[in-house]
């Protein structure tokens, strides 16, 4: 029963708060990065250097009329954001964001992601179709089979980590890195495909094809407002914080520091925690700063980079990785 | 002053009547050739001398105005000789010219500011002070005069003279003094002295009613006809936002000329009276149209029995007068008159009915009404009141038990509807001579206003809804001409902005 | 008719059967009407000629006020006209007209305060030959000076 | 027309790699990042920020800004006005809307006044069409362009506002003294 209620506390806390907190400051974080990249200086007027503008713009989203066009599928159309939020929300469960504290650890954890993170499709497939709308349904098509073709590379990207390390279990992973050093190290062409693909998987520029908004006007979302425009985009951000997470446990050496040993004890949490954290906030600066960066892809050089280059990278390097993983086993 | 003769003007030929001059000539070319004094409906003056031509084989330029064809004759009213001496005599009536135009009520329809467009060269070389005359100077309640913008072209004077036959206005003074004055006190007296605004190219004579109310350009312009009397004098009224600003005569050579009397351009207030009845009142309440409509059934049908005595106006257009004689007709009414407004005349314009239509009602069966009324007691009475003059005395309407009106302003009455109008429907009337002339909605002067022809038509149908009203002026007046002898074989269009004689009532002409 | 003397309206009668039309005498009758009725057009004589040929009043008056030798204005027992174009500017009319304004108190348009005679400054009077001039009523004075200015004048009082 | 036919480039294996353009894009991004960043601390002699922080500071307006209407007067007090409503009629947008009156003296030259001026300023473009078509010159379009308001109504500029904004303007068009 405590258990249950611990881990109910504990599910609350994290959806409820810290994602949709990281959320709310990477809006802010977003629009103040790409106006300094842009040498302008962003929202710098509610509240100290224009912090609490996510809190202005929540409340405005509230307080904005709700429609529902009169064209659209009622049912589908309303659920699909928040299908669009679940899975996001979802997927970060695995994560081990700080010492011992991922909601479920389980020994599957990185198929769980991916498993997880493939229903979010659905979400914008669907917003995209009940809107009814040539736009929405053309950024929902395009949304689908973006994620199909990237998917494969993302999840071809990780198994040389499965074979490095042995395990699924993302606690074992991070372990296995505080041993034997980053995996970065070892499978940095591998990360560069996890980076890549996870950009796809997240809609970001350079591959946000489904929201285009110079070609489709806003993708998917073209007839969503309010709330309902709130949690797509909280959706978004989610993943992108979730993605940013998998590259620090699965790379990067998750919240451990290579020749630091924490102290046990909640401290040692807290500071395991603070530099998931820390080593997170880059990855998901490098989002924003990647965003404001590159232009768009189109839609055939998309598919060719997905199809004709990660895809048969991500099967050579998981050739080699086993071939070495072999050959590590023969000397042993 | 018979017969054709052949004329080249501008090198091209040309077969004109004989005695026109080469104003008049160079029209059947196509040619237009630029006058300010000229007019032709007054004498010649010859005083402006924009209307140089040249007539070839003679040496000097020749005014057009004063010219007359002659056989073989060749002139030319566009080379370059004719346009550099209109470009003078533009530059000379300028000189003093105040250019007041920002103020000038003329503006937009001042042939100063045309010519000078077309035929000036856009500069003066006159570098002195210009010439100080009086200006704002007041003809009497109707006329201002500008004599700093006067051009001294004495169509005002001729005007008076030969057409009025009041000789109040000449020239005064000379060379640059020179000025236009009224004999005695300095007012006009004329009844039709108003044409002189109308007749001055230039912005020297204007209205005081018109003054400043209105850029011309403002404008929204409707050609009907002035219903002041039975003259039916072809007008153009000037409206801007729904509201009439002003009338002028329209040229209609069998009517009016140019000319109309002041009497009816300054009669229309009545049209912008902001006080008009403009939703139906019953029993003093204001209803909507249904409502009344209904009312006015019940009423009607109600006194099927004891008598109906309907008064029409002759202020409705033939139109209205047949809807409601298809009504009475379905209802059985034998008791139609209509009252008509009498007044004084003269030989000119001013025609002694003082309503538009009185014809029209005869002829559509209405009885002109006699000084006694029939004595008998009415169950219900169905009357429309003329827009002025005479109605129906007290006693008459008392006796009726119940009274449907239609009225401009509010009256006592069972039902009382709001009348439009003449300028705010389409229709036709029959002026003096039996000339049927056509009337042309203008104005709106409430949105919510109904024309009277579609209050009868609805009242009509819901007594028998069989009856299919005619939606438009048009259809009505098919309707009419098919079922009346004396209307026989009109059509709106043939009717024209003109208007026609109607043949088959055999009056004279 | 108007009540005009017999004598005139012998004469104007007299010079209809030299015109056209009547109108046409209108000027050479106005001379002798202006004589007749004191040297000026009261409204009433404008009106009494303009009832004599038939014509409209404000064309009579147009007359009165576009010939400057008629007179909309009382005027004195004569009437002196100063001619004030070129040849007698240069001798001297400017001179002359600035002394008989010293000398009897008149300038331009204006009468004497006796009534003796109105004062006007004119057009080419024709006789620049003999500049400067004046015309006194019906009578030429040339190669004025001033003495003669004042003897002239002097004699019209 | 010329044509012109511009070659594709053709990309250097390098290039076409792709990953050494990034780098260099996203160096450029987080030069121009830290720059502004550096600016933040040193606001009054930045270099790489452009953007104008508005109500703090403000723009310098050159004189033919054109911004709201307004009706002037001349060097007597006296407005320059004469209601012909060219500016009514040229107004694109309608916005302009006058009232003509008359003088009940006749001791000037002139005879007409706008008795009511009004100007929508929901509607003005600032075009400055009336400007251009104001033969007396009595309507310019001054530099306020902050215009900002609570109620609708405020919106609609009358005679006395237009002339509190337009103030005196020495002209030789003179109306009043010749013509």
């Amino acid at each position: 029963m405590t258990y249950v209620l611990g881990k109910l506390l504990h599910i609350v806390i994290v959806a409820g708060a810290v994602l949709p907190g990281v959320g709310a400051v990477m809006v802010w974080a977003e629009r103040r990065v790409s106006a300094f990249m842009q040498d302008r200086l962003g929202p710098n007027r509610v509240g100290p250097a224009g912090l609490l503008q996510p809190v202005a713009d929540l409340l405005k989203f509230i307080f904005k009329e709700d429609v529902i066009p009169g064209h659209v599928n009622k049912t589908l159309y309303v659920l699909a954001p928040v299908m669009s939020l679940v899975p996001a929300l979802v997927a970060f469960c695995v994560v081990p964001y700080a010492r011992g504290m991922a909601i479920a650890d389980v020994n599957v954890g990185i198929l769980l992601v991916f498993a997880i993170s493939s229903i979010a499709v659905y979400g914008i497939s669907i917003g995209g179709w009940a809107s009814n709308n040539k736009y929405s349904l053309l950024g929902g098509v395009r949304a689908s089979a973006q994620m199909i073709s990237y998917e494969l590379a993302l999840g071809l990207s990780v198994v040389p980590v499965f074979l490095i390390v042995g395990d699924l279990n993302m606690e074992a992973i991070v372990r296995w890195q505080k041993e034997n050093g980053w995996l970065v190290f070892w499978l940095f062409p591998a990360w560069v495909i996890f980076l890549i693909s996870s950009y796809a998987e997240t809609n970001r520029l350079p591959f946000d094809l489904p929201e285009a908004e110079t070609e489709l006007v806003a993708g998917y979302h073209t007839e969503y407002s309010s709330m309902k425009f709130a949690l797509f985009f909280l959706a978004e951000y989610i993943h992108m914080t979730t993605a940013s997470a998998l590259s620090v446990a699965l790379f990067f050496g998750g919240y451990e520091l290579p020749f630091v040993t924490l102290p046990q004890g909640v401290w040692g949490t807290v500071l395991s925690g603070l530099i998931f954290f820390a080593k997170m906030s880059f990855f998901l600066f490098l989002f924003i700063w990647v965003r404001w960066t590159l232009p768009r892809f189109r839609y055939d050089q998309l598919m060719k980079l997905g199809w004709k280059i990660l895809l048969p990278a991500s099967l050579a390097i998981i050739v080699l990785t086993a071939g070495g993983v072999a050959l590590r086993e023969t000397l042993k | 002053m018979s017969g054709t003769v052949n004329v080249t003007v501008d090198g091209k030929q040309v077969a004109v009547p004989g005695g026109l001059n080469l104003i008049e000539a160079a029209r059947y070319a196509g040619k237009s050739v630029p006058h300010y004094c000229y007019h032709p409906r007054l004498s010649v003056a010859g005083n402006c001398r924009i209307c140089l031509v040249e007539i070839q084989g003679q040496g000097k330029l020749q005014i057009a105005c004063n010219t007359r064809v002659t056989e073989g004759m060749s002139y030319f009213t566009d080379n370059e000789r004719v346009r550099k001496a209109r470009e003078g005599i533009m530059e000379l009536l300028l000189i003093n010219h105040p250019l007041d135009c920002p103020i000038c009520d003329q503006a937009g329809e001042c042939k100063l500011q045309e010519y000078a467009v077309e035929h000036g060269s856009g500069i003066t070389r006159y570098a002195f002070e210009k010439v100080r005359k009086p200006k704002n100077v007041s003809w009497g309640d109707k006329v201002v005069f500008d004599s700093e913008r006067c051009i001294l072209c004495t169509r005002c004077v001729r005007f008076l003279d030969e057409v009025a036959g009041t000789p109040e206005v000449g020239l005064d003074m000379r060379g640059e003094k020179c000025t236009l004055v009224v004999k005695g006190d300095g007012k006009l007296t004329s009844p039709y002295q108003m044409n002189v605004i109308d007749l001055c190219p230039v912005g020297a004579l204007t209205s005081r009613d018109f003054r400043f109310k209105s850029r011309v350009w403002f404008m929204h312009f409707t050609d009907t006809v002035c219903t002041s009397c039975a003259r039916g004098c072809n007008v153009t009224v000037g409206s801007r936002g729904d509201r009439v600003l002003r009338m002028v005569p329209r040229a209609n050579p069998d009517v009016n000329h140019n000319w109309m009397c002041d009497h009816g351009r300054l009669h229309y207030a009545f049209v912008n009276d902001e006080t008009r009845l403009t939703v139906p009142r019953v029993a003093g309440k204001g209803a909507p149209y249904a409502a009344a409509i209904a009312r006015a059934k019940a009423i009607l049908e109600g006194a099927r029995g004891q008598g109906i005595l309907a008064v029409a106006s002759p202020f409705m257009t033939n139109e209205e007068l047949f809807a409601m004689k298809e009504l009475l007709d379905r209802l059985g009414v034998e008791d139609r008159f209509f009252l008509k407004p009498m007044g004084e005349g003269d030989d000119l314009l001013v025609h002694p009915e003082k309503c538009p239509n009185a014809r029209g009602a005869a002829l559509l069966g209405f009885a002109e009404a006699a000084a006694e009324w029939p004595s008998k007691e009415y169950g219900a009475l169905l009357h429309f009141a003329p827009h002025e003059g005479a109605d129906l005395p007290e006693e008459a309407l008392k006796r009726a038990k119940r009274r449907i009106l239609f009225s401009l302003k509010e009256r006592e009455a069972d039902v009382c509807f709001p009348l439009t109008t003449w300028i705010e429907k389409d229709g036709t009337v029959v002026s003096a001579g039996d000339r049927l002339q056509r009337l042309t909605k203008g104005i709106t002067f409430e949105p919510t206003l109904v024309t009277e022809r579609t209050v009868l038509d609805r009242l009509h149908a819901s007594l028998d809804a069989s009856h299919r009203p005619p939606d438009t002026a048009a259809q009505a007046l098919a309707r009419l001409a098919a079922a009346l002898p004396a209307f026989a074989g009109v059509t709106w269009t043939r009717i024209g902005p003109l208007g026609m004689k109607l043949e088959a009532t055999g009056a004279p002409a | 008719m108007a009540d005009f003397s017999p004598e005139l309206l012998a004469k104007v009668k007299d010079l209809w059967k030299r015109y056209p039309e009547r109108k046409a005498a209108l000027l050479p009758a106005m001379h002798l009407i202006q004589k007749e009725r004191g040297g000026w057009f009261s409204p009433e004589t404008i009106r009494d000629t303009a009832e004599l040929f038939e014509v409209p009043d404000i064309h009579v008056q147009g007359i009165v006020g576009f010939y400057d030798m008629f007179h909309d204005e009382p005027v004195g027992r004569h009437v002196v006209r100063l001619c004030k174009t070129l040849s007698c500017k240069l001798r001297g009319a400017d001179e002359l007209r600035a002394h008989i304004k010293r000398t009897f108190g008149v300038d331009h348009g204006e009468t004497t305060k006796d009534g003796a005679f109105t004062f006007r400054c004119f057009e080419c009077l024709g006789h620049c030959t003999t500049a400067p001039m004046m015309l006194v009523d019906e009578e030429r004075h040339e190669n004025l000076t001033a003495e003669k200015v004042d003897r002239v004048l002097g004699g019209l009082r | 027309m010329k044509t012109r036919i511009v070659k594709r480039p053709q990309l250097s294996v390098g290039e076409r790699i792709y990953f050494a353009t990034v780098v260099k894009g996203l160096l450029l991004t987080i030069k121009h990042f830290f720059g502004v960043c550096r600016d933040l601390f040193d606001w009054k002699n930045k270099k790489t920020a452009i953007t104008m922080q508005y109500p703090e500071e403000r723009w310098d307006f050159k004189d033919n800004f054109r911004g709201a209407p307004a009706l002037v007067m001349d060097q007597f007090g006296r407005e320059k006005c004469v209601a012909c409503q060219m500016c009514e009629f040229v107004c694109p947008p309608k916005a302009i809307t006058i009232w003509p009156a008359e003088f009940a003296t006749k001791d000037n030259n002139v005879e007409k006044f706008p008795d009511r001026f009004e100007i929508d300023m929901l509607r003005c473009i600032y075009c400055g069409f009336c400007e251009e078509a104001c033969p007396e010159e009595a309507i310019f379009l001054v530099k306020e362009a902050e215009l900002v308001h609570t109620d609708k109504k405020d919106f609609i500029h009358d005679k006395g506002k237009l002339y509190e904004m337009g103030g005196i303007r020495e002209d030789r068009i003179l109306k009043w003294q010749h013509k």
